[in-house]
């Protein structure tokens, strides 16, 4: 009997399959009362008024939460690693996207709650709002976030990630050709089928018991605690099973917001996103704009690479940062290139809030890098297999940040796909391994940065 | 008062008639594996059996459907005779978060009862309106293939669903 | 108002639906519920009144006195094997469960959200030279689906119908395959003995005949020719949504018209 | 109407772990007195599989059937930190945690079986649910008598704890970006081909297949690997040629609230999804693992637009290729990119130093 290695049958697969698998919204306890948000309806404005008093008195209200019932109002997901914090959980002085959260109403039932968010007194002053980040640095841009319209905290307060490799005014020397690009992919949505949902029921211990759909139990615990004030066990999270996430649950978008009605009505309350939430009010994957000029050799060696990345982080940082940083990491994709200089800023706009999701900071550098790959192969005329190959990053090679690759594998699988689609090699690229490099394929411009290979 | 049979069994449905049928399954009656996935009609969560066809149940007010039979998967059988629609979307990883698998698994029901020799065209015409995120569609596809042509593995003891 | 306080109204026939309906004023029709409920259950409708369709009886298609009758609550799947292009363009709506779902009035009484086209059956009853017959202020009344979709509000559809006969029909759509599908453009044309009708869904609020197409072939242009006159019929109806943009809609429309204008021009020079 | 196909292709590569790591996971184990084993783990099951894979890897260590185990990550009370299911981490950093655990219940267990068998633990193994003595099979005790024995003999009770933790990686020089240690748990790596038909008078995309090849370190679970592919690929598709939240991006114009009016991909019409697994393990991966799951939609795009070109000749460097987009990029087609001594620029529409203002801090350094 060996378990790894073998095709078990799923663990929850029989749950899944007789529909009992239970998700936060199935949960049932007695007394529950139903969320609904009063959401902003622009995209950026100051709040000149909130007034609830109309929507208190409206028969199966029972709580309504606003920025004034939040013990830490501003709390930022990555504070332990020194990002620094500018969202508060329910707006207070401005309202920076469409779909921001400023009350959460509890009430009997989901049509009461919408009714009294209907009846709560908003008042806004509109404001310029800013969407093309390629404009947010400029001199008549409207300055939307208190930071400025860019991240200025990476280390040193220095507002750009930059990535410095090798000599790169030599490389661009060098070059027979340099070729230039721009690579924009776009926002989307997670659409995780089960929608963002949390029930908080308050314990006769005193303690709170969150049912929640987070893909990071713990994490989201901590984000609820720092909110509330209060010691890690005041708080049970119930969770583990989640009908989809995709990185946009990893936002605990609903916790700490019920908890706080739960605690204010002393009743249970859940909040279950609608789908049309889901879409317009739940954060993204970032839109990007990218940039790179890759200068090489008429025989197809990439000497060195200048690359701009602007990263749309929407109206708030959140996780954006380091988003930025795993990309900057990234941005020489599956290839060895010795010479660099990378620039990126974390940008912010009018949208919803950036965030997470598969493949966080690097789905965007993949497709630029790699369409710009392709595209350098088409204007040296070579095989683009044949290029990708040669550069391909290989075992004891160094990454953008000076880390030895141990057990990359690139050419083996860029060979099983060539093999799969019936694409002839040469014998030499056929043959070609992941071993160090050696002889033709460490030419004089990749000596300096092979590195040691520590196990 | 609408009444209804769910699964088999008779109930007076107390909830107001312009409810949807998803809300009286959920709220009114416990009955949790219909999901509230969209509440618009377009993602196929929701869907049940009406009448042995299946339905979105979000879309239908209650009042609609009265003295109708609805089948849900509890009706379709239990973890320990599955039926065999369920025992293939299980050995044939039909289901990844499993949220959506309600909705497919009652769909395929419907096919197998309607086309037991559906081909490929057929079982995406019928689930066309679920959707997977996850997405497994390649695996729901195999699973549902599996089904038509009856390959229901060892260990499982497959069973008709309760459709009365 | 809440849910349980509305007023619901299930009638028994068509007599008792037209009743129920009066001159339409403040009332919430429910046929599929396809478009209805999910407003219900946004909060953003709140009736104090709403009738139920499902038992009225204005269901059912029937061919007598030389006329297909399609009464209000047929379901758009039992259109699926009927007429062209009527049973093309239902089939390209949503999917088998929302098409058995949703009903042909429905269809008829829908516009266009602001980020999709809805109602795709229209340009096909529109090219098969469509009745509605609907109840409401000033009684029953009759009139060409075109002319009905110009002011369907307030309006309670009990049936469509168009002549039975032989035609040659022609269908191109422009579409974008995902999980729920609405078509982004759809040309339907159909050609009888004495006529040639031509219509699109997509490209404005509702569908929209396109009269000058037609008088264009009328006038002999081929297929190629007569499409061009498509964008004259459009002129200011085109519109940006989330599926494409009225750039988009231009480029392609002529395209579309064309081969559903080819289709029914091979079929009669048969 | 003309119809063209094309072949385009791409290789990736993606860390496994939070970047720059820092993000523990920590896991118990007890075993009950007829030998079943509980799993406490605070890693969540989004669809993954973690519970299946954290399952699969307990079994391993400890030499006892799968389905003995039972494992809860239900609630914080009696599970453990993880740090949550992101970065690629659930198999290979909740993975080494649980491994870990596992691997401690066992040496507990060893210690009691030696007692009742009375060989030195170090000459024990266990094998499919039993302890046996190496070299000697025929002396042997079940698991569920050590587990018995432990409880009503011994007094003890056999647990097991684990913990995984890469310190952080800090960025000692901000200019540079050099790191003081690997800011990853493991990299994986991916190679994809994409064959589409593109219609150059609809500007419609259809992906016809797609190839991908994953080198995963060690499927723990093949099948579940093939489906995160396989779930990968299409969410790739979507990326490629669907999916936008702001159709006219950067207006916020026309976002689509409904299935209807956000294009995620459906069943139908889907391309072929071939899917190749290669095993190079990783050096500290649980059994040689690495994680692969977020990366999997990621090669699918760039081949797909690689394809698009091979097919029709224009580059379409926005995400998704909308036809639309398609038809603007042939209106173009004849343009080409702009050449300036050995630099050959392309997409300069487009441009930071087009669309921005001169004195803006966003320029691109041509040094042309």
């Amino acid at each position: 009997m060996k378990a790894v290695g073998a095709r078990l049958p799923r663990y929850d697969g029989v749950a899944h399959v007789t529909g009992r698998t239970q998700y936060v919204d199935d949960v049932r306890v007695p007394n529950m009362l139903w969320a609904k948000a009063l959401r902003s309806p622009v995209h950026h404005a100051a709040i000149t008024g909130l007034d609830t008093a109309k929507a208190e008195k409206i028969k199966g209200v029972h709580a309504i939460v606003t920025w004034q019932d939040v013990p830490k109002l501003v709390y930022g997901h990555l504070e332990a690693l020194g990002i620094p914090a500018d969202e508060p959980l329910l707006a207070k002085d401005d309202v920076r996207y469409k779909g921001q959260p400023i009350a959460l109403v509890a009430a009997e039932d989901e049509e009461t709650a919408l009714e009294a968010v209907a009846a709560i007194d908003l008042d806004l002053e509109e404001r310029p709002a800013l969407f093309d980040i390629r404009k947010a640095a400029d001199p008549d841009a409207p300055t939307i976030h208190q930071w400025g319209n860019w991240y200025p905290h990476f280390e040193n307060e220095m507002d750009v990630r930059q990535i410095r490799k090798g000599d790169i005014d030599r490389a661009f020397d060098q070059a027979d050709t340099i070729v230039k690009g721009v690579y924009r992919p776009a926002a989307i949505e997670h659409v995780p089928l089960e929608p963002q949902t949390a029930l908080v029921v308050p314990e006769p211990s005193s303690r709170l018991t969150i049912y929640s759909c987070t893909q990071a139990l713990y994490f989201s615990m901590g984000v609820v605690a720092a909110h509330l004030e209060v010691p890690l066990n005041r708080l049970k999270f119930v969770g583990g099973t989640v009908g989809g996430g995709f990185g946009g649950k990893v936002d605990t978008a609903t916790e700490t917001i019920s908890a706080l009605a739960a605690l204010k009505s002393g009743r249970p309350v859940k909040w279950r996103w609608t789908r049309e939430e889901e879409f317009l009010c739940s954060s993204t994957r970032a839109p990007w704009h990218m940039e790179i000029a890759d200068a090489v050799t008429k025989d197809g060696w990439i000497l060195g690479r200048k690359m701009l990345t602007l990263h749309d982080s929407g109206a708030y940082a959140r996780f954006s940062p380091y988003g930025l940083t795993k990309h900057s990491f990234h941005h020489t994709g599956a290839y060895t290139i010795p010479n660099l200089h990378f620039d990126g800023y974390v940008v912010f706009t009018n949208r919803v809030p950036t965030t997470a999701m598969r493949g966080f900071g690097v789905t965007s550098v993949s497709f630029a890098t790699e369409l710009h790959v392709t595209r350098v192969a088409e204007v040296l005329g070579i095989d683009p297999f044949e290029l990708r190959l040669k550069n391909a990053n290989r075992i004891a090679d160094t990454s953008p940040n000076g880390v030895s690759y141990t057990d990359p594998s690139t050419v083996p699988t860029i060979l099983a796909i060539a093999d799969a689609i019936g694409h002839e090699l040469p014998a030499d690229y056929r043959t070609m391994t992941r071993d160090s490099r050696a002889g033709e394929l460490l030419p004089e411009h990749l000596v300096a940065q092979v590195g040691e290979v520590d196990h | 008062m609408p009444s209804l049979t769910v699964n088999g069994v008779a109930v007076e449905v107390e909830s107001a008639g312009l409810h949807t049928l998803l809300h009286v399954l959920r709220e009114e009656l416990g009955i949790t594996s219909p999901k509230a996935g969209c509440q618009q009609g377009g993602c196929g969560a929701c869907t049940v059996l009406v009448d042995g066809e299946p339905r979105r149940s979000c879309l239908i007010p209650v009042a609609a459907v009265d003295g109708a039979s609805i089948t849900t998967v509890e009706g379709l059988g239990t973890p320990e005779r599955l039926s065999v629609v369920q025992a293939a979307f299980h050995e044939r990883y039909g289901s990844q978060c499993g949220f959506c698998t309600p909705g497919f698994l009652l769909a395929t029901y419907a096919l197998l009862e309607r086309s037991p020799r559906a081909g490929r065209a057929e079982i995406e015409e019928a689930l066309a309106g679920h959707v997977c995120r996850c997405t497994g569609y390649v695996k729901i596809i195999e699973a549902v293939e599996a089904a038509l042509r009856g390959e229901v593995a060892a260990g499982t003891e497959p069973t008709e669903a309760v459709t009365a | 108002m809440a849910r349980a306080d509305v007023d619901l109204v299930l009638p028994a026939s068509a007599e008792e639906a037209v009743a129920a309906f009066g001159d339409g004023a403040a009332v919430t029709v429910v046929a599929g519920g396809t478009v209805v409920m999910p407003e219900l259950v946004a909060g953003r409708l709140r009736p104090e009144r709403a009738i139920l369709l499902a038992r009225a009886g204005l269901g059912g298609i029937t061919r007598e006195a030389g006329r297909v009758t399609i009464g209000a609550t047929t379901p758009i799947s039992a259109l699926e094997d009927g007429d062209e292009p009527l049973a093309t363009a239902a089939r390209h709506v949503g999917d088998p469960e929302v098409r058995a779902q949703a009903t042909v009035g429905g269809n008829l009484c829908t516009g266009a959200s602001a980020d999709a086209p809805r109602g795709d059956l229209q340009a096909a009853l529109i090219a098969l030279g469509a009745t509605v017959r609907s109840a409401g202020r000033g009684g029953e009344r009759s009139e060409p689906v075109e002319d009905f979709l110009s002011a369907s509000a307030g309006r309670l559809v009990l049936d469509v119908s168009y002549e039975d006969g032989p035609r040659q029909t022609g269908y191109a759509a422009a579409r974008r395959p995902h999980a729920h599908h609405y078509t982004i453009l759809a040309v339907c044309t159909a050609r009888t003995a004495d006529a040639v009708r031509v219509a699109v869904t997509g490209a404005g609020p509702t569908a929209i005949r396109l009269r000058a197409v037609e008088a264009a072939v009328a006038g002999g242009a081929g297929p190629a020719e007569a499409a061009r006159r498509a964008l004259d019929d459009v002129e200011g109806s085109l519109r940006d949504d989330a599926l494409a943009s009225a750039w988009y809609r231009e480029r392609v429309l002529p395209k579309l018209v064309e081969d559903a204008l080819a289709a029914i021009d091979g079929a009669a020079g048969a | 109407m003309a119809r063209h196909r094309g072949r385009g292709i791409s290789a990736i590569e993606y860390p496994t772990g939070m970047n720059q790591n820092g993000d523990p996971s920590q896991a118990w184990i007890k075993i009950k007195p007829d030998g079943r084993v509980d799993v406490f783990s605070g890693t969540s099951d989004i669809g993954n599989g973690s519970k299946t894979i954290q399952s699969q890897i307990v079994a391993e260590t400890l030499g006892v059937p799968y389905d003995w185990i039972t494992y809860d990550n239900s609630n914080t009370d009696s599970s453990p930190v993880c740090t949550g299911t992101f970065a690629s981490r659930a198999t290979f950093v909740a993975g080494n945690a649980v491994l870990k655990a596992a691997a401690d219940a066992k040496r507990k267990l060893l210690e009691i079986a030696a007692k009742e068998l009375e060989i030195a633990p170090d000459d024990l193994e266990v094998v499919e649910g039993e302890v046996v003595a190496k070299g000697a099979p025929q002396k042997k005790i079940g698991v569920p008598d050590v587990a018995a024995a432990a409880t009503w003999v011994h007094g003890e009770l056999i647990t097991g704890t684990g913990a995984q933790l890469k310190p952080y990686a800090a960025i000692v020089d901000p200019e540079t970006g050099r790191v003081d240690a690997p800011p990853h748990s493991a990299i994986s790596y991916a190679a994809c081909a994409a064959e589409v038909e593109v219609d150059d008078e609809t500007g419609e995309v259809t992906v016809e297949r797609l190839w991908q090849c994953f080198d995963v370190g060690r499927a723990i679970n093949p099948t579940l690997v093939e489906g995160q592919i396989q779930g990968g690929a299409l969410m790739g598709l979507g990326l490629g040629v669907l999916e936008e939240c702001y159709p006219y991006y950067p207006s916020a114009d026309h976002r689509g609230g409904e299935f209807g009016s956000y294009l995620a991909p459906g069943i139908k019409g889907l391309p072929a999804v071939d899917t190749i697994v290669i095993e190079n393990p990783s050096t500290d991966g649980p059994y040689g693992a690495k994680g692969i799951s977020e990366m999997a939609n990621n090669p699918q795009p760039p081949a797909i637009a690689a394809a698009v070109y091979d097919a029709i000749g224009v580059w379409v460097t926005e995400l998704p290729i909308t036809p639309e987009r398609v038809l603007r990029a042939l209106e173009r087609k004849d343009d080409g990119p702009r050449r300036e001594g050995k630099w050959v620029i392309f997409d300069d529409e487009l441009s930071v130093n087009t669309v921005a203002h001169a004195d803006s801090r966003f320029r691109f350094p041509l040094g042309v």
